[in-house]
């Protein structure tokens, strides 16, 4: 195949395009980061910083209890992340590989989960998990993650555990495997693909969770990043330099984390999942 | 002791019942072949023998155990799948030793068992490959080596050859019935290749739509066909029939043709089918018209595609024949090598 | 339990062997047991934390609760009729309406154009497989932030730039007039979420064999036509499984609208959620917006069907 | 429910000897407040450890809040226990927690201060209903109309405008070359709810309900506010029809526009934002109509609430809350963010600690029209004395603003979207 000069310049521009789409709005906000306040909110912008100030982050670090609010934010994604991997996992198995009585329902019912609107739902589980002590705990935080995150990740596994011909899983019955040894020596590393989407989906999931953690926790040294980032647009004032800072520190761990493991997640979902 | 025993198997999925009452004694140390047209449920005979697929009644036992209601693994077992179901994510040694390090057998032994069984295999130099580095043919060693080291009471084999192609086909088949003589080990063997069946089992089962048509040697079967699906299906190319009744000492076929076989039976006038083998009919200066369509000569013999008395036929002849398409040319019926078969019954008379 | 020591498994071999021969239960009871064992937690973190919280709002629906923990009455169907009496509530389902075919427009539309660029095998687009994600990384707060900054008519850079490029002569007042803040929402919306769309739709071509549109050249298709007859037939289902989920993600999206607009200006992005969430802890009457919450539900289910029946694509 | 003592009296004796013997006797207090600017928690931060520091037997705690949410975290928070024993609420947050029935009558507490520091009238009448007080109000807030001195003198202004007839002729000659004449918030917020509200005020139409709680807001005081503050909107960026707090300032400081009404919160603000010299920043009352108005501000004053039940609890609330507003300790509390927080005491205004911030000094005369606003000022539902419980869910929902988008956006004449408006507030209050 040839390329015409036509074609190469017009796929140049279509390239530039998406890569402007994309990176252009996150360079922006980075970039004010490291601009003084007059600066950001000057009529005429700045490609880049006039004066590169690292005051934004300064303040952050010293004023705020982002550290803080970074931790949470890992802990309750680390934990979400193991915790929806692990039951979606198994129960993906019974699901779509032992095919218990009532799998197809089963499928079928969890992705209905999503007509209830989440915002809805915020009063009755904030009741529900102040009646067992819950509310104002990460754990709570979590558990409603873990819920919200699960049914898309049951609907992922079914492509990959799709793609593992089922007389894999006779040869080991054969070969003397019960159901479980089956689970953990044959489907589960040949699962890795998949179990590596989930595990990314849960975590940015719970990563960008705002509705619930908002109302779940009260305490400051609980909150997660998300949230410190909305309490950052403050009562009576903007400081636009602490925003940016904010905004691009909440994106940069999960950006980091894509940086390192984010190819397997798009393999994941392109080589195993045939979804449908 | 490993005989296997089947008493009156049933299989139904919901209202279909897909196996009909089959009851099918093997010998320790048998090798027997399962053989039939796709769907005739020989697979699924032999997935109710492994335990992966429940009875829904009759009774199944291997070496005198009633197995019904057994897992596969307690069934003392070892299965060879048509797609090798190796494990992509062991390497070659881990794939045969699996069973063993389930059944906690100790690592030497282990190692062991999965080197004498490498040796046989001839899998020795591949032990750490993983199986996508793997030719089909090694992967299809693989398999049986799988197998091979758990020295089970009886091996299952699910159409293991037809993912290769002929060349190796041939010479797996022959590994297979060598590997057999020297282990004695119960076999039951799927396959749709009938020339697969009569190559390599002591006795061949031919199941259609659920039953059993036939047990026997591959060459009774051959010889005597017990119904005419048996005869159709057993031999390649296929048996010719051609339809007609006994007149006197002739068979009078459909389209007029006397065809002389030289018996006569009682109740002349019931409609007939009248078997014969390609390679049982002959040249002869007089006799009945074979019209030629095409000829394929393959240097040992010719074989030859017409009409004969009306229906179309395969011819085998030793001999090199000049015909050409279009032409006709006599031949005559090797008269004790014909089979007749009552039209409405289908059976053998 | 002759069978412990050669399996190990100890369920297994308990429940089999009541006498090797004489199993309890059939491998096939053993695995539905064990299939049922392994899918409760999930099935229970479900029934408690959504299901129950479902039926909890239905109670709430009935009473005329206006603040958590007040003292409240049952009212019956009084909120039922309020709600379908409402023309805020019915101006908000056809905001919904809009948003939900803006977004699925918009979206597919962006996350096809990528899919297709993620196609090409040169190295920019291999890298970009995975960049392309970013906007779906970042926490919806912070894309608020970032579209709300980007589109201020006095200092943002996109206004800025379409006067400078002479596009627009004044600077467009996108989240302070009625149409134009609707658009401005979906298309922050679409920037977070169409990457996973992107990603998704590339796998599915991904996997079309190439000698389709090996022998669609031969046969002389142009690009179009090998995209219109080849691509799209091929990731149909996809797409349709996308546009369900993707659907009913859409229509419950509360935070991108409200970090960004309010639901304003007047109520102008007031979508079904948004303005659930308003009446119940602005309004202060969370008897009422269960109620919304109810046949908001049953509306959404209703299109759910109605989307299955008239999209599915056709099984061969 | 002798069981239950029984427990409580074990559980107890169990926590006692498990902690160490010196926190034997320490209460702990949770103060919520939702000034989740870190400079501002900081500053409440030092306040919290001298307390502690001062009072072995007191723990103070606190717990930032958001604004956004509070309406919705602290009910819930309530009803299960993890709410908190003091917290920070403006008058509308104050009857909507009421109906909780969490908040604690503090009246001989308010009393007791009123007698020490003598609040103002406008600081503790949004506590007061029922004949007893239900907060004490610990800071106030009041707006003024702020400008750019240097636009003003490009413009050849040479006065600030006394009147909203003035503003808009001002206005109308600030505007031009990318710079508006004013910036005046028209989204559904709160800041458009109380920036309008100064015009209310002015233009005698603070009251929305009459002395039986009807709603009176569809009067023609009212329409005249409504017309005067979108017609000034003309002059204003197009976009502020979503300003909401942080972009009338950010417009204001960037140059964008030339006159703002807001909160003292200018004061610690403009120099660092604008890069402007501080001669640069002027303010002035908020105006009055030409004719028929009177002087007058939004005025809202934060009150801290004592919601915990225990008696010893409430004790040590009050302790921590006289300790808030000793003189040494009141300037502090207030500079968490100067000028934006004033005195609610006739004490407070003389107060040294306060006047000596840099931020305040460097303006003095705003910060004396700081003091002198909020004489003036008022908060809606709360107006000549009146306590509207069914405020909230008017606050809540924004309508004064929504009445604005509707003239803004929609197009209807002022009166049409007044009426509408009362419709919704009495609707709000059903």
């Amino acid at each position: 195949m040839t390329i015409s000069p036509l074609n190469a310049l017009l796929r140049w521009v279509v390239w530039a395009a998406l890569v402007f789409l994309v990176v252009g709005p996150i360079y922006w906000v980075v970039s004010a980061s490291f601009k003084e306040t007059a600066e950001i909110i000057r009529p005429v912008p700045t490609l880049w910083p006039h004066r590169v100030v690292f005051e934004n982050y300064a303040y952050l670090f010293t004023s705020t209890k982002y550290p803080r609010y970074l931790l949470n934010s890992l802990i309750v994604a680390a934990a979400t992340m193991m915790v929806t991997t692990a039951i979606t996992t198994i129960a993906g198995y019974a699901i779509y590989r032992l095919r218990v009585w009532g799998a197809d329902w089963m499928s079928r019912a969890i992705l209905l989960i999503y007509l209830a609107p989440t915002t809805l739902l915020l009063v009755p589980i904030y009741s529900l998990l102040a009646a067992v002590g819950l509310v104002n705990t990460l754990a709570g935080l979590v558990i409603v993650n873990v819920a919200f995150a699960s049914p898309f990740c049951v609907w992922l596994l079914r492509g990959f555990y799709e793609a593992i011909p089922i007389s894999l899983h006779e040869a080991a019955e054969v070969d003397g495997a019960g159901p479980m040894t089956i689970f953990w020596r044959i489907y589960l590393p040949l699962l890795a693909p998949g179990i590596g989407t989930i595990v990314l989906y849960a975590f940015i999931y719970s990563w960008t969770e705002f509705a619930f953690a908002s109302q779940l926790i009260v305490t400051d040294g609980l909150k997660t990043l998300p949230m410190g980032l909305g309490a950052l647009v403050g009562s009576y004032y903007i400081n636009w330099g602490l925003l940016m800072a904010g905004a691009s520190l909440a994106t940069l761990p999960a950006v980091l984390l894509f940086a390192i493991v984010g190819r397997y997640f798009v393999r994941g979902l392109t080589s195993g999942a045939v979804i449908g | 002791m490993s005989e296997l025993q089947i008493r009156d198997v049933h299989k139904k999925y919901g209202v279909l019942e897909v196996i009909h009452s089959i009851s099918l004694d093997v010998a320790d140390g048998e090798f027997i072949a399962l053989v039939g047209p796709s769907g005739c449920g020989k697979s699924t005979l032999l997935r109710l023998i492994a335990g992966l697929e429940e009875i829904t009644s009759g009774e199944i036992s291997i070496g005198g155990r009633a197995v019904n209601r057994l897992a596969p693994k307690q069934r003392d077992i070892a299965m060879v799948f048509q797609t090798y179901a190796l494990y992509p994510h062991m390497n070659v040694e881990d794939n045969m030793s699996f069973s063993l390090r389930l059944a906690k057998v100790g690592e030497k032994e282990r190692q062991e068992r999965v080197g004498k069984a490498a040796e046989i295999l001839g899998l020795q130099p591949y032990l750490k490959r993983y199986p996508r580095q793997l030719s089909g043919g090694q992967r299809q060693r693989v398999a049986m080596g799988r197998a091979i080291v758990r020295d089970p009471a009886i091996y299952l084999f699910d159409e293991p050859l037809s993912n290769l192609d002929s060349k190796l086909r041939v010479a797996m088949r022959s590994e297979i019935k060598e590997n057999h003589q020297r282990l004695k080990t119960t076999t039951v063997y799927v396959t749709h290749d009938q020339i697969e069946a009569m190559t390599m089992a002591d006795r061949i089962v031919v199941l259609n739509g659920g039953r059993i048509e036939q047990v026997g040697a591959p060459l009774d079967l051959y010889d005597k066909p017990d119904n005419l699906f048996v005869a159709s299906f057993i031999g390649s190319p296929a048996m010719n029939f051609i339809e007609g009744t006994i007149r006197g000492g002739d068979f009078l076929a459909a389209d007029g043709t006397a065809i002389p076989v030289g018996f006569s039976l009682p109740g002349d006038g019931r409609p007939l089918q009248l078997g014969i083998r390609p390679e049982h009919l002959r040249l002869s200066a007089e006799g009945i018209a074979l019209y030629v369509r095409t000829i394929e000569p393959t240097g040992a013999e010719t074989l030859i595609h017409g009409t004969l008395a009306g229906v179309p036929v395969a011819a085998i002849f030793r001999e090199r024949i000049a015909a050409q398409p279009g032409q006709s040319i006599t031949v005559s019926l090797d008269v004790d090598k014909t089979h007749l078969f009552d039209a409405a019954t289908s059976m053998r008379i | 339990m002759v069978m412990l020591e050669h399996s190990g498994q100890f369920l297994y071999a308990d429940l089999v062997s009541g006498g090797a021969n004489r199993p309890i239960w059939s491998r096939k009871q053993i695995e539905q047991v064990i299939g049922y064992i392994l899918v409760a937690p999930l099935l229970c973190w479900m029934l408690v934390v959504l299901i129950y919280p479902i039926f909890s709002l239905l109670a709430l629906s009935l009473t005329n609760t206006r603040i958590i923990g007040a003292p409240a009455s049952f009212i019956a169907a009084e909120n039922y009729v309020a709600t379908l009496q409402s023309a805020p509530f019915w101006a908000s389902v056809a905001r919904s309406l809009v948003w939900l075919l803006g977004n699925i427009f918009l979206g597919t539309v962006v996350a096809l154009a990528a899919a297709l660029l993620l196609r090409q095998s040169w190295l920019l687009a291999r890298h970009a497989r995975v960049w392309i994600l970013l906007p779906w990384v970042i926490p919806t707060v912070a894309v608020s932030v970032i579209w709300q900054w980007m589109l201020n008519t006095n200092y943002g850079v996109i206004n800025i730039a379409l006067q400078h490029l002479a596009i627009t002569s004044a600077p467009l007042n996108i989240f302070g007039s009625r149409q134009l803040a609707m658009v401005g929402v979906i298309v922050a919306n679409t920037w977070h979420w169409f990457p996973l769309s992107a990603v998704v739709m590339f796998g599915a071509m991904h996997n079309i064999p190439a000698d389709l549109y090996e022998a669609a050249q031969i046969d002389g298709a142009n690009s179009w036509q090998q995209f219109r007859h080849i691509t799209l037939p091929s990731i149909e289902k996809v797409l349709f499984a996308l546009g369900l989920v993707g659907g009913l993600w859409t229509l419950n999206v509360f935070d991108t609208i409200y970090l960004i607009t309010r639901g304003g200006p007047s109520d102008a992005t007031q979508t079904l959620p948004v303005l659930i969430y308003d009446t119940a802890f602005k309004g202060q009457r969370i008897g009422l917006a269960a109620a919304m919450s109810v046949v908001a539900i049953c509306l959404l289910a209703a299109l759910a069907t109605l989307y299955a029946r008239i999209a599915a694509p056709k099984e061969e | 429910m002798k069981k239950l003592r029984l427990a409580t009296a074990v559980a107890a004796i169990v926590f006692s000897i498990a902690t160490p013997s010196f926190a034997q006797q320490k209460t702990e207090l949770v103060f919520w407040h939702q000034e989740s600017p870190p400079n501002r928690v900081e500053a409440y931060q030092k306040l919290i450890d001298k307390f502690n520091a001062a009072n072995p037997t007191i723990e103070v705690r606190q717990e930032v809040q958001d604004w956004g949410t509070i309406f919705q975290v602290a009910p819930a928070a309530i009803g299960s226990g993890t709410g908190p024993d003091i917290l920070m609420a403006m008058p509308e947050l104050g009857t909507y927690l009421r109906a909780t029935g969490a908040v604690q009558p503090v009246s001989d507490f308010v009393k007791e201060l009123d007698g020490q520091y003598h609040f103002l009238a406008a600081a503790t009448d949004p506590y007061h209903d029922g004949g007893q007080y239900w907060g004490v109000p610990l800071w106030g807030m009041v707006q003024l109309l702020w400008y750019r001195k240097s636009a003003f003198e490009e413009a050849k202004i040479t006065k600030a405008p006394a009147t909203w007839e003035e503003v808009a002729e001002d206005a109308a000659k600030l505007t031009k070359g990318g710079r508006y004449g004013i910036t005046l918030p028209a989204s559904k917020t709160t800041a458009t709810d109380q920036t309008f509200f100064s015009f209310l005020k002015t233009y005698k139409g603070e009251n929305l309900f009459d002395a039986d709680g009807k709603i009176i807001f569809d009067n023609p005081n009212a329409v005249r506010a409504v017309t005067t503050y979108t017609d000034l909107l003309k002059y204003a960026a197009p976009d502020s029809t979503n300003y909401a707090w942080g972009e009338p300032e950010a417009a204001f400081n960037s140059g964008a526009a030339a006159m703002l009404i807001d909160k003292g919160i200018m004061l610690s603000i403009f120099l660092k934002d604008s890069g402007a010299p501080a001669e640069d920043l002027g303010c002035a009352p908020i105006p009055e109509p030409a004719e028929g108005g009177q002087p007058g501000s939004h005025y809202a004053s934060n009150a801290a609430m004592i919601l915990t039940k225990d008696p010893a609890k409430q004790e040590a609330a009050k302790t921590f809350i006289r300790f808030l507003l000793q003189p040494d300790n009141y300037g502090p509390l207030l500079n968490a963010e100067p000028g934006l927080f004033l005195p609610v005491t006739a004490d407070g205004f003389k107060l040294a600690s306060w006047l000596a911030d840099p931020a305040l000094t460097k303006w003095p005369e705003c910060t004396a029209l700081l003091a002198k606003q909020s004489e003036s000022g008022g908060l809606y539902g709360f107006t000549g004395g009146m306590y509207q419980i069914n405020i909230g869910p008017i606050a809540g929902q924004n309508i004064i603003a929504q009445v604005i988008q509707k003239v803004v956006i929609d197009h209807a004449s002022p009166k049409d979207a007044v009426a509408w408006g009362a419709d919704q507030m009495r609707a709000a209050i059903k």
